[in-house]
């Protein structure tokens, strides 16, 4: 093979098909009952050193109850990766759970700003990083899921993302065109928040997938977290809904109002005076203690962070601001 | 009588009317998504939006603050993913992209990684997200930025998304799909760039703006043409529109 | 690049990504209506000569209608290419309208046995063919779909099908491993049958997929047939549905009961007894023509043909099939 | 006393048993259908079966006509596409496939594309369809036919799909993944392949058949180890499910 160029960046997974394939072939197939705790989930598929991933986009279907547990675990050493990942890479970064990273988009908040504590996590030179852009990433996972060792996009040529990168520039046998070949990446773990679920895993999201129809596939352990279980024949009533079956998933924990303090959509919009208030703490590191304190580590679930949030009147009203209804 | 505006609102307007009818654009939050708005209610009624987590051809109830979040398919025509997002920019289906950086050379090239050294920065920004991607497969990508010495520099810390890379046919040479920046809309004017050598060129002047302005706020020398146009200030009926429905909250018109 | 090896089948249309971005960069996406007849759309976008590719599976959602148009037009020198084409194939080679073929499954009707005509035609030697695997064709689609000129597969490797295809195997310079290197395939148009579609094109399809979510995007040219046209609001209550965007589509066409005598999920199955007609007098080439003229030739619509196979009586009688409803 | 059955019921049954409970099977029509499903109420209750079209897991109501047609993911728990259910084999989530053709060689290789000269063929068949997919990329791939010397050859016309191709080391030479034939079930009997040369051997007969009868058929020679297996044929309990439950119409087990 060929290789034109390459980038210098970190590979922090194996992109051999057949170890995947040799893991895969273990993973029982089996229709049975996975519903456990966000606490289980974490503490039996996540632990020190694993490479993990999350679902959504941002701040937006992004599976909050299970970065808050790890950061609970106290999670360290992770492998970590997203898709535009805002909040839920602000989290990971206040436990400073992960130091190595493929990163397509950190450290920001989209039009909220840039999060100081993750600028000062990624500016210590404790993690070691690749930088991808969105789409290769998602090419990655695409590659994976096609059990494939390398995927394919003219993304990232000629660029220092590309340097950073550990992608190779490799030639079309067809018609000499140049690509960024990238590897194949297979998470040991990654988390997704659905709409519903069935106890066995199939699960449906309403509205944009981002790259979660990839990342479920490529996963090798996969945990969802669903706003609400539902019966398995809501599932087989409209078979099209889904886009994960059982057979991916190895843990369902319901969780509602999982994504929040980000967006559901359909169900909650994103709680900006809560993100602007993770914003404003972190400012000052000794705050940020404290807050993580109140918010996280002194608290036993996912609940009971919400309902130090506001709870339910809270939650009520960002079930308005997402359907456009005037207060 | 012309009537007042603020810089915000002229550089949305001058952003939309470069938007053409029937074409596609794909936009972030803030200013590009309110150009794309305002081009669909004045001269682009057929302009398709897309959002590179998904959505496509919404119907905007309100300024998304996430190219993810709801609105960006509220009442949408589909809403996809992030590979069917891309993959149509590859296709070349996606005509225009707006973006934006910390730092961008005269090719166009733009830094929104990191300032000072990769592994342990002065500053890391966000990285490419999507950026790259439309830089690199979308026909023509759009800047909206202030001007400053700062921000266009003679050699960017880090080069996340491309430009022209180093000139004409290089953007070829590294196996790029034909694309590339077509223009940069700051609150001095917009630029352009030379058909020959893909250098920066100020293309027209906002009023009241000089060529010595523009290059004294720029960190490499711009191309001057013999004629240099001036930007058309927002109509009144550009202004209604922009304050009345796409951005009545003043999010994005109101800062400037 | 390095090619380890290479199929000696004859590659009908151009992988060149820059070919198709040309081309789509002058195809307007404006949301105007689209609708016309199915004759119209056949005249408009399937030219002699053209590469066609139809949608569906078989005898399940296929574009029927614009199967007979194109042999009661009596086009002829096509390319075509389809996954696991039963019906479709059997239609197109009654009137020998291709001379090349990308087959995958082709001749056979599944259960239901192999169709004589469709042997003879492709036992005749006048048509030009390489041969592929079902998946083969699907990532050569997906391939397009992506905009690059090749896609990889494991499938294919070390036998004849890869020897008569036009694939090649290259390395992946991250392990080694050896691919079968697919050429992206743009058609010239496509048709696809889906459930519901607005003017404008955007589509549902209920049920599989099969492989046209990527069909539909690799295909130049896009006519819809759709057994009803929607309001546009139906498609913007529920953006999760739509799988085919208005600006990949060309034409939208109504067509009710468009897969006769294939198979439409939820709405009608397959028409047995008709199917096993045109098995049996295909077995006759002089009975086969007198049923051609019956029903193709002779008649000026797809509706037509329809009702002289019994009309609203025998679409009750397979709806009811379709609905596991007993008589 | 052993209840009365026919061939295709002892077939079924035999090939029901080598489904593993809590492994997926990609079927086809007929009879690799049957078996997978009566493989379900008997012993792998959580045998998952899978559509090469994109059913994944239905409750068939009935024989499908098609790999394709609604039964296939009627109350399915998904139903998605080609590339989902090749893909899914690709990444090794597949145990078991079935696939049928016109010639099968020593090494397992089958052809279902043409007899004769391949440009101008004598008779021409569908072609690999997603035969050679599953060949290729499931772990293993199980295969229902009659024995018989035109079928049993030496040499296949062409391989359409691959078995262990020319023997041991051969896939991983050729760049497939680990996988391969691993059971034939024929009217015979069961043949299997040798751990180290890949060729075909006896591994079970049915009642009444003898090693000189498979032999006969056979267009090369079987590997005949010391020890062979005796099949079991369809319990009462096996033949009431595949009658009453599994094909009372007799779609597939009235044609033996």
């Amino acid at each position: 093979m060929n290789v034109l160029d390459e980038g210098v960046g970190p590979l922090f997974t194996d992109p051999d098909p057949e170890a995947a394939r040799e893991f895969f072939r273990g993973k029982s197939r089996a229709m049975v009952d996975k519903r456990m705790s966000v606490k289980e989930a974490v503490e039996r598929f996540i632990p020190d050193g694993c490479y993990f991933a999350t679902g959504g986009f941002g701040a937006n279907r992004i599976p909050n109850a299970i970065c808050h547990e790890v950061v609970r675990q106290r999670r360290t050493g992770l492998g970590f990766s997203g898709h535009t990942t805002t909040h839920d890479f602000q989290v990971l970064c206040a436990g400073k759970c992960f130091d190595k990273l493929d990163a397509a988009y950190i450290v920001g908040l989209e039009a909220r700003g840039l999060s100081p504590n993750a600028r000062r996590y990624m500016q210590s030179g404790d993690v070691q990083v690749a930088d991808w852009s969105n789409y290769a990433l998602a090419a990655r996972l695409r590659a994976a899921s096609e059990g494939v060792s390398y995927g394919l996009t003219r993304s990232m040529l000629g660029t220092d993302t590309f340097k950073r990168s550990a992608a190779k520039v490799v030639e079309c046998p067809f018609t000499g065109k140049k690509y960024a070949a990238v590897p194949a990446l297979w998470p040991d773990v990654a988390a997704i928040h659905v709409h519903h679920a069935d106890m066995f895993g199939d699960s449906v999201i309403r509205g944009i997938s981002i790259a979660d129809y990839e990342l479920a596939r490529a996963a090798k352990h996969l945990i969802i977290t669903t706003e609400r279980i539902v019966d398995q024949s809501v599932i087989r009533d409209d078979p099209t809904a889904t886009s994960i079956p059982f057979y991916l998933v190895d843990a369902v924990v319901e969780v509602p109002y999982g994504s929040y303090p980000g967006n559901m959509p359909y169900l909650y919009f994103s709680d900006e005076e809560h993100l602007a208030e993770w914003m404003r703490v972190e400012k000052d590191p000794d705050e940020f203690e404290r807050f993580l304190d109140h918010y996280i580590y002194g608290v036993a679930t996912f609940e009971e962070y919400i309902e130090r949030c506001g709870g339910a009147e809270r939650l009520e009203k960002l079930r308005k601001i997402e359907n456009l209804i005037a207060d | 009588m012309a009537p007042h505006y603020n810089m915000m609102e002229l550089m949305i307007s001058v952003a939309a009317r470069h938007l053409e009818d029937g074409k596609t654009v794909a936009v972030g939050t803030g200013a590009p998504c309110a150009a794309a708005m305002l081009a669909q209610k004045t001269n682009s009624p057929n302009l398709v939006v897309v959002f590179e987590a998904g959505g496509v051809a919404p119907l905007l109830p309100e300024m998304p603050i996430s190219v993810g979040d709801s609105r960006t398919f509220y009442r949408a025509v589909m809403a996809a993913g992030m590979v069917d997002a891309m993959t149509t920019c590859a296709r070349g289906q996606v005509d225009y992209a707006f973006l934006g950086g910390a730092q961008i050379d005269k090719y166009g090239n733009i830094n929104s990684t990191c300032i000072g050294d990769y592994r342990k920065p002065k500053v890391r920004f966000p990285g490419s997200g999507g950026a790259n991607d439309f830089a690199s497969l979308c026909w023509r990508t759009m800047i909206m930025t202030v001007h400053s010495k700062t921000r266009f520099v003679e050699t960017c810390d880090f080069i996340t998304s491309p430009g022209f890379l180093t000139g004409d046919g290089a953007r070829e040479a590294a196996g790029l799909p034909e694309g590339g920046p077509y223009k940069i809309i700051t609150d001095l004017g917009v630029m352009g760039f030379d058909e020959e050598t893909k250098a920066m060129r100020i293309d027209a002047l906002h009023p009241g703006v000089d060529v010595e302005k523009v290059q004294s706020e720029t960190g490499f020398e711009l191309i001057v043409p013999d004629e240099i146009g001036r930007t058309e200030p927002p109509t009144a009926e550009d202004l209604r529109i922009l304050r009345d429905e796409v951005d009545p909250l003043k999010l994005v018109i109101g800062r400037a």
